[in-house]
């Protein structure tokens, strides 16, 4: 098991999870949000291939209303 | 830089009214006021997803993103880090490169921080950003805006949701005079459908509004107003405004009275 | 009186905007901008044919008088006398009962001579006229001309083609509020588009304006910008606008940010 | 003759002349103007039946362009 | 009529700034304020005596009337008749001939009906009195009113303690182009030391005020400001002000840098 | 800060109004304004002697500086560099550390280069200067002047040598409360006395002017204007003034009337 | 006994009693009032000499705080 | 002889020369007076002892009227 923090809440997944498992996890669509792995950027095609490790401080965000 | 449309980097819009989505009573209010306005450009926000709370709708549904283009901000953050990682995650999700650059540096006025917006700045032209920055109405870091490669300068005519209107228009027509080479787009202060016209008859090239729509008491009915006011202000300022002078000229022929 | 068409006297007029004829630097100039300006009723002054340089043309060859009303006025009458003559011929001329009332009280500023006007309108009531008096933004006066009969209270902005706008904003409201049973249509003053937009947002019924479009550098285009303006402020009237504050108001939530 | 004053200026007419006589002189169309006769506006189907005298001041008006 | 004192009916006063005697919490705070102010002129108000409850103290006894002239004041009063009664029992009791002529034509604004305003005047300098009309800032009424013998004007800058400022700068221009002859006072609206600089700046020769002083936190220190503030106007007045301009002209030689 | 003297860098002013030594047409016409003015600080450029025509006279003859403190400024500076060459000038030629600190950004406005400025102000302050900087309505960069030391922020009200007055006094008053551990100077744009009393009714400290003074029709009357009008505006201040309101308070009591 | 109104109020008094000896009455000192007899100003001086009538309407009126 | 820059002006001055020597030269007084030698500023009690040299850039200056 591996430690992840997403959007600033603790979660524990099984090692091997990656970003597209997370987000099934989560039931979120890809297709209107964007991640953020440690700060940096990971590109919607990559979120497949992106293995998570333990301690990985993932953000998912999406668009809101706003001025 | 009168006549034709809006162009900003490139891309030419029809129309000089740019909205928010924030504040709305409803999406349905909401999407009444985006049609009302004749919008092409809306501003949207960048924020975590509630992972617990998910309701099943999405600002996305509400938005006809064929005809409307999308403009993420940066609204909230306060330093040039935060807003370049917030606008790298606006880009990921809407799949363009525009992004209307704020770096808030107070909390009651929402003033920027025009040191750290110049920093952001630079480093989003350099990742191929086109940058609309949120900014003071001062035109020495507008130039510098400007130099760093933003593609609009943004100056606030007041407070953001303040409603006071256009308080500084000495600085702003200097401001114009100043910036002849990119659009300058009035964001923030607009409070009723005049400051909209005022903004567009001082020469600036479009307007944009959240609060003022969003928070009146009929939105839909304050956008059409808005659309009509910019046009009204863009026709005035292209048509050339009679001069101003202390006494009167009569409109009728003082010959010929019985 | 929000909502619907302006009123005057029992007729509706589609527009709240009310042009001019004077100073056109030609009638075709003229016709193009009273076509852009949607105004369904005009002004025209009376004065005598010239006996001996008849030009083949004539005003009302000009004028679509199936679509707009001529609203004769009184103008360059200094006299309460001699503006009651000169309404009499306006309404032989144009077989109508309306008549703009100006009785002049000064030569520099064409301020109106209250104390005059309040005579003619009395005197031209009882001869059945449909009496529009150009007056101060004096709520007393004003409610002396109601109480004599008149058809709507037209106070001035600013002295007749000054361009200086609307110059109390603190008298015309409070005239809105004492007069709540006539139209209020602000004549002269007005120099651009936003003047006519804060006339209406104050809860004005209509505006009138000659030198504004046709001393513009484009009159047709200042004309469309009037129209504009004026649906504008109507609009935003009654759509409610949001109250002034001194601090900001955040338009993006601030729950969620990363 | 008569002598009549017609918008100021003096006028010298035929005995018998009429309001209508003197506008068709001067090649003015009555649906277009007003006529005032000694300060009293008179009403256009009267202007065949107006008999100038000797003295009268005539005033004939149009609408021109005015604010 | 720049220089010299104030000269109304031929007296001079060596202070431009008049003051009231309402609305003070106390006695001794009025009495403060009047020094301070160094007003050689106060208006009183004339009413019935209370025969049921009356005090020991007199407003007189707070007054001192070697230094300071009597104004007796027509407030209230709602036509020409009670008026011309009451400025007649204000010189009965008053002794002197000194009248702030009254006539209001609106509760809610207390703006002035200048058509019976006219009348009162026209009345009362008949009878011999020195008449002081509060009036509008319209220029017709005003030469009205110095045609009928009045010994000044005394325009309204904002309803009466509405401290609102003198809010139509370009009417207080015409009126003071128009009336040459007569001093100008300003009567009603200041709100602060400015207003009353900016009436001066406009070549008014005098302001009256009371609200601004007795209704400020410290009555007597709001009085110093009013009278230096008066002085400062003036003075600022009569020395002449420089150009506006829209660019910058610098203070420091532009040669000689190193 | 009410009450007591303006206090700079814990040295305590008698007089809020400092004045400049610029543009005067002479020696002698200087020395009047300043003895009118009642300052205690005045400002002076640096700039090369002039090898070739040196007159005989020196500003330093006209200026009695036992009774008036020398503040050097760096006017004409385009970098943080030049100004701060300047100012080390000016600290040796004066003997004091006090410094106006002008880096401008801007020839046609004279605003100032604030991010240079901020840089400026680090590096004097750690030089043990006394830094009075020129800057911008801007409350952001105020506080990073603060926070970098600056005694003073020196905020310009519109361009120098315009005239027009504080031109945006919602940011005017928004620094006011975002500063408060700092005097505030109204530094530039003021064009007449009401000018510089409403700058100091906004509860700014003290203000800076030169042209407005030296350009007037009378300087030494100006002078002495603005000193009456810079402590009318700061009694004004520290007394309370009345609030603003759209309806009238009667001045005389309601009761009693005839 | 006569009646009059003062300041609004109706007043008795005995026949005979003069402006002055209403004041006296009413404890007021001339010197700083004014004083209306049937809307006409009553001059200091003449007080004595003013005999009250029946029905008259007396003004009595003072200076007070006014702006 | 060595050549320096004074206020932006070439001079040619002795080898020797001070800066009290060059300003006694060119009649000022110190008092009044700030001097930059090669961009530093020279305080007044080190005029005498500062030798110049070829090449120097010397800026005198002295307070005008400012805003």
């Amino acid at each position: 098991m591996i430690d992840v923090t997403v959007n600033g809440e603790a979660c524990r997944l099984e090692e091997g999870a990656t970003l597209s498992s997370l987000l099934a996890l989560l039931r979120l669509e890809a297709a209107r949000l964007a991640v953020e792995r440690n700060r940096r950027v990971v590109p919607r095609n990559d979120y497949a291939g992106t293995l998570l490790e333990d301690g990985d401080r993932i953000e998912v965000v999406a668009f809101v209303g706003g001025g | 830089m009168p006549g034709g449309p809006l162009t900003i980097a490139g891309r030419a819009y029809g129309s000089r009214l740019i909205v928010g989505t924030g504040k709305y009573p409803s999406f349905e209010v909401m999407r009444a006021a985006h049609e009302a306005s004749g919008a092409e450009m809306v501003t949207v926000a960048v924020r975590r997803v509630d992972l617990t709370r998910r309701s099943g709708e999405s600002l996305l549904d509400h938005i006809d993103t064929r005809r409307i283009t999308l403009l993420p901000n940066t609204a909230g953050c306060h330093s040039a880090e935060e807003a370049i990682r917030t606008a790298r995650l606006g880009r990921e999700a809407g799949l363009s490169a525009l992004v209307k650059l704020e770096v808030i540096g107070d909390e009651t006025t929402l003033f920027p921080d025009t040191e750290a917006l110049l920093h952001a700045t630079r480093a989003l032209v350099k990742e191929g950003f086109t940058v609309l920055p949120y900014t003071s109405d001062d035109l020495v870091v507008a130039r510098k805006l400007r130099d760093a490669g933003a593609a609009a300068i943004m100056p606030l005519g007041a407070p953001i949701g303040s409603g006071l209107g256009i308080r500084n228009l000495v600085n702003l027509r200097l401001l114009r005079e100043a910036i002849t080479d990119l659009p300058i787009i009035v964001d923030a202060g607009v409070g009723t459908a005049s400051d909209a016209a005022v903004a567009m008859e001082m020469g600036c090239d479009a307007v944009l509004m959240n609060t003022a729509i969003a928070g009146a008491g009929d939105p839909a009915a304050m956008a059409a107003a808005m659309r009509k006011a910019v046009e009204a202000g863009r026709l005035a300022f292209e048509a050339g405004r009679i001069p101003r002078r202390l006494h009167a000229s009569a409109s009728s022929p003082p010959e010929g009275l019985i």
